[in-house]
């Protein structure tokens, strides 16, 4: 039995669900050679910034238990080169495209949105919002509320009225509902969840940190339950703004955890370093999960989990006489 | 599916691949996924891919040293088990069109990748001599079949329980001398190609180098395995050595300079791009 | 070669840096069958409250990878049958006690620390600030400087001088720098950290959360790149104040990254569960790793990952060199 | 070291483990680790012991149906693969003084626990009946051993395709009658518990239930596998199932609000103490 697996991003159309984490997926071109990625719901770029960045020293990653610490430091090529080369490339294929900015100032993040506002293929923008603060000291724009808002009410401001654009949360924060408030009242379509932890590993042979950055973004299963939980919690609190749940999917169960949890589109990040066309079979596993449970669309099953304990899951049957 | 047999300090183990033996090329690696169902061990472990058969369809080979969990798992392997593996992956040695004089160079490990090489050298006229190097004789892997292969085997180790005591490098420049080398080959630590590369610079002969950073994905999207290279137009990018490399020309590689970022790198702090995380 | 493993607490000296995890270790009794406490650094206490509690409905636990959620709800006989059964039990074994208290108000707090400021046995108090504060909408203490540093200074006012203060804080928080040092001005002697991140989980098969409390707290290996995040971010900040630091331990060589990291005690919580004499056994390796590194007293080698990346570690023979 | 045999819908596992063997009393269940070395499960599994053997200075056997990962994990174990576990775990079953007749009640795998106390029992000169079930005959457990040693054995399955149609606690009343029970011993779901016990009060006698809550620790110490029982004082607290338990008196276990916190269970929140956390 097939499933409508549609699902939309503010008034955007997905076909499935499923795409690629911002800094997962490289330029496109590298993972194009192990599946058609024109096959998920869209990819995410990495988070471009206005110039081109080389990033952090090596070593820029290490292993943790059922997790990965990255200090990659937003290595990339810069707006130009990525409007010139990248976009087009994605562009000319029809691939669905979420293009992700990252900026060190309300200015620069407004001044990115601007560049891409007539850019042919962008089918969302998702502001990582954890990128430090010049202005305050380095400080993460996505901790708190009002910072967060501030840089989302300047893209939202000079970016098309039919662009939605995203705003990437951090679990790093005291209230991570406030934060996705503040971001939705000053224009965010959407939220995504949740962007890297902090963390940090240190080498007990050379008694030194294992990353050239010292501390570094935390990725994979091990951050999976703080992933459920903001979107858990976001959900509750603002049903009817569209999530991206991501945070250490592996496999089509995780996916439907988060979209359980109140996630519309499910990101793939970690799970791409292992299994380079993992999205595909998460996109497959998925599908078969949610008919096996007996639904006909992906719709029906979005934030399932807050329905009261007692209460019965709405089922394909119950639908089908409702529809009657 | 494999096979598995120790080699005085090393594993070899043997896989039926079939689409990775035909794809293979000289200098081509592997992405191991290790620890089975349930793992916390997320990461796949590169390896180069030492031999290719065309036995059941297709087989490759990979030898390792156990250096940590990731290896000491594989290390456990049993005849029959499967094993989960991407490939081939990486960019593979270029190969001259003439039938020159190559040196192929290899400290402990990397050495196991030369012998493919090699072999496509002398399928091309190829003269091939072989400087094969490790700490302790336990640890040159191959000078049995380098001795069958090339016209001359040197052989180093550094506490002098095989051939010269010292490093390859040591013996390298006698070596291009005597042969009058046109290339260089070279495959092992960081250290060991920086050395590598110093000496073929001083005979003013170029040196192909197999670099070997830390990999997270293998396959170019998650930007772990950096090193600073000098491109066609002098600037010096970050590229990655999964797909821009691992083999690279061994004079564009900053060698003194891996595990930084040079100032002059394209998009390096302070070079007119801001810091923005 | 043996390794002098004292370590302080403020004043108070702990035979090594080994302790169990606040809520992990039972009462004592249970793992006393296991191994002798008196070997350990210091037994810490469940956190201990005014009244009996039961709890959360079950289940309580669920698995995640790497990691373990629990919603426990901090069952509990309350302060009276702990002051009457539970530590004269300890303190007849000479089994040093970090007794840890949870309360929903800062006067409970208070009140808490009365009832157990003329106990005999109470080794150091550690304050559980992860409860939900009952005059702020729930709020958790710990998420916040301000209420940490309340609940802190009332607690040190009342609480008698030569029994340490620690404040045991959480990741859940914008800065826990910021939380650390208004705990430290306001009275704290030691700081303990890190409690449980929040997490979810959900079950794909009833498609309803895995825990009847919803949400719970993560720990286990998991969580350990936080961990140490933490135990560096504040060590860095605040050099002179001694850290418990916690979180996904299971073996000496985790226990050694987070002392490299500043922590000067270690506790041991999640891996008591799969291993009920892992204490002993963690202590063991830590020392010789201790040895192996060329060391003779574990206080050299406390926040030693701080040096700067070309210094080379301050070496056993150096240390000998300069003690001449 | 173990073997390893596969009976019906179960598997059965024997592990030499001559301590836990020497502390064996029926009713005991081990903590068994899974996923080997860097698996990312943490918590031990929770298996009843099914029998205790002197062979190699003590084996202990248990029987389990896969379930989830642990299990699976567990049932690719090969011969002479080692196991870690730890044991023996929890309150054993209390045994009569006098030679009264003992209806032994085993739903699914539950049953495999039943047999080393049947042992004692009729050591100690009791009569033992057993009642056994499963969802369908490859699911009732110790059918054969049962009536070697029992002096009757009646068997159900859900779908009938051995003995009667209908659940162990549907032919349970029958049973007691027919031998003149003095006591009931039950092990399987709780669901089973739940109806034993209904049918033991009934007729007024005494049961023992070895109840199965999740578990992470099994040694008393995270408060995971709590359930509302009655003290001897009529209060009742939430006691966990492996150190109080997991054999308790049937009619002390408050089954219908396993699951939740009776309002006037010690400290449940508004009975008094106010809720912190
Ligand atoms: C292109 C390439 C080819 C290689 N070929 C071989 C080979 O033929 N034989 C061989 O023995 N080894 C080879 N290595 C090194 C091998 O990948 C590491 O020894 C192995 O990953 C260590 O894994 P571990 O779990 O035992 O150690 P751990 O240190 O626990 O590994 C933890 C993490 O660090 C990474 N890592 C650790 N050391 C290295 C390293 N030296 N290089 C790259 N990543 C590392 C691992 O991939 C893993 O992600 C190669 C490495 C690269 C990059
Ligand atoms: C005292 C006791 C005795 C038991 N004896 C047996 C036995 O003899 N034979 C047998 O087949 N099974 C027995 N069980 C159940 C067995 O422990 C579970 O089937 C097993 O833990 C499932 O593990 P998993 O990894 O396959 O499943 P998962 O569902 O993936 O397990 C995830 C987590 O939940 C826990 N869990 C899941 N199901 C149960 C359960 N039913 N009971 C307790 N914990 C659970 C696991 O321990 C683990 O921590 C017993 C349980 C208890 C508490
Ligand atoms: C190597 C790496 C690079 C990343 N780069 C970015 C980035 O450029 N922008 C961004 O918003 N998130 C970035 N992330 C975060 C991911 O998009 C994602 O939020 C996070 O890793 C959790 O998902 P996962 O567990 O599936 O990886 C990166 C993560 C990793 C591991
Ligand atoms: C079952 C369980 C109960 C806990 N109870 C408490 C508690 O009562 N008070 C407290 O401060 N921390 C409590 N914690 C947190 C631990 O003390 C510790 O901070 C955390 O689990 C991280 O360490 P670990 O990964 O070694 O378990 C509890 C943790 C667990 C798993
Ligand atoms: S290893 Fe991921 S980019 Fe090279
Ligand atoms: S399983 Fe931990 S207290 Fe019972």
């Amino acid at each position: 039995m097939s499933v409508d697996m549609r699902t939309y991003l503010g008034h955007v159309e997905l076909a499935n669900p499923i795409v690629t984490a911002a800094g997962c997926a490289g330029s496109g071109a590298e993972l194009a050679q192990f599946f058609d990625l024109g096959r998920i719901g869209a990819l995410t770029t990495r988070s471009i910034t206005m110039a081109p960045r080389a990033g952090r020293p090596t070593p820029r990653m290490t292993e943790t238990p059922s997790g990965l610490l990255n200090g990659v430091g937003l290595q990339g090529p810069g707006v130009d080169a990525f409007l010139t080369r990248e976009l087009p490339w994605l562009a000319q294929r029809n691939i669905r495209t979420v293009v992700s900015i990252g900026g060190g100032t309300v200015a620069e993040y407004a001044a990115l949105a601007r560049r891409l506002n007539d850019a042919p293929g962008v089918t969302a923008l998702e502001v990582n919002l954890s990128c430090p603060n010049i202005e305050d000291r380095g400080r993460v724009f996505a901790r708190d509320g009002a910072a967060s808002a501030e840089v989302i009410a300047a893209v939202r401001a000079v970016m098309r009225y039919d662009v939605p654009v995203v705003a990437k949360l951090s679990p790093d924060t005291a209230d991570i509902v406030s934060v996705a408030r503040a971001c939705a009242t000053s224009g965010a379509d959407a939220l995504s969840m949740i962007n890297n932890p902090l963390g940090m590993s240190i080498d007990t042979e050379t008694m030194l940190p294992a990353l050239a950055a010292g501390t570094g973004g935390l990725s994979g299963p091990a951050i999976r339950p703080l992933a459920v939980r903001c979107v858990w919690q976001v959900r509750a609190a603002l049903p009817d703004v569209p999530i991206i749940g991501m945070g250490g999917v592996l496999t089509g169960r995780d996916a439907f955890e988060l979209i359980l949890a109140g996630a519309c589109v499910v990101a793939v990040g970690t799970a791409l370093f292992h299994d380079p066309s993992s999205c595909l079979r998460i996109l497959r596993e998925l599908e078969e999960i949610v008919a096996a449970r007996g639904y006909q669309r992906l719709a029906d099953v979005i934030g399932l989990a807050h329905r009261p304990p007692g209460a019965t899951a709405r089922h394909r049957t119950d639908f089908e006489e409702s529809s009657l | 599916m494999l096979t598995t047999r120790q080699v005085d300090a090393y594993h070899a183990l043997t896989v039926v691949a079939p689409r990775i033996a035909e794809g293979f090329r000289p200098g081509h690696f592997l992405g191991v996924a290790v620890g089975g169902p349930h793992t916390s061990m997320l990461t796949r472990r590169a390896f180069f891919i030492h031999d290719v058969k065309p036995d059941y369809g297709g087989t490759v080979e990979f030898v390792f040293a156990v250096d940590g969990p990731g290896t000491a798992w594989l290390a456990g392997r049993r005849a029959r088990d499967t094993l989960d593996l991407v490939g081939p992956l990486g960019r593979p040695f270029p190969l001259p069109r003439d039938p020159v004089t190559c040196v192929m160079v290899g400290d402990e490990y990397g050495s196991a990748m030369l012998f493919t090489v090699a072999d496509a050298l002398q399928r091309r006229g190829c003269r091939v001599d072989f400087v094969l190097g490790g700490a302790s004789a336990d640890r040159v892997f191959g000078a049995m079949r380098a001795r069958r292969m090339a016209e001359t085997t040197t052989l180093t180790t550094e506490d002098g329980s095989l051939g010269m005591r010292g490093r390859v490098t040591d013996v390298l420049p006698g070596v291009i001398a005597d042969v009058r080398a046109d290339v260089v080959y070279a495959s092992g630590p960081m250290e060991t190609l920086r050395r590598a590369t110093a000496v073929a610079v001083e005979f003013d002969i170029p040196i192909q180098v197999a670099v070997e950073e830390r990999m997270a994905c293998g396959i170019g999207v998650c930007m772990t395995c950096v090193l600073p290279v000098i491109g066609d137009d002098g600037v010096t990018r970050m590229v990655r050595a999964c797909v821009e490399g691992p083999v690279f020309r061994g004079e564009r590689v900053r060698f003194d300079d891996v595990g930084t970022i040079p100032f002059d790198a394209l998009g390096a702090p302070g070079g007119g791009s801001r810091n923005v995380s």
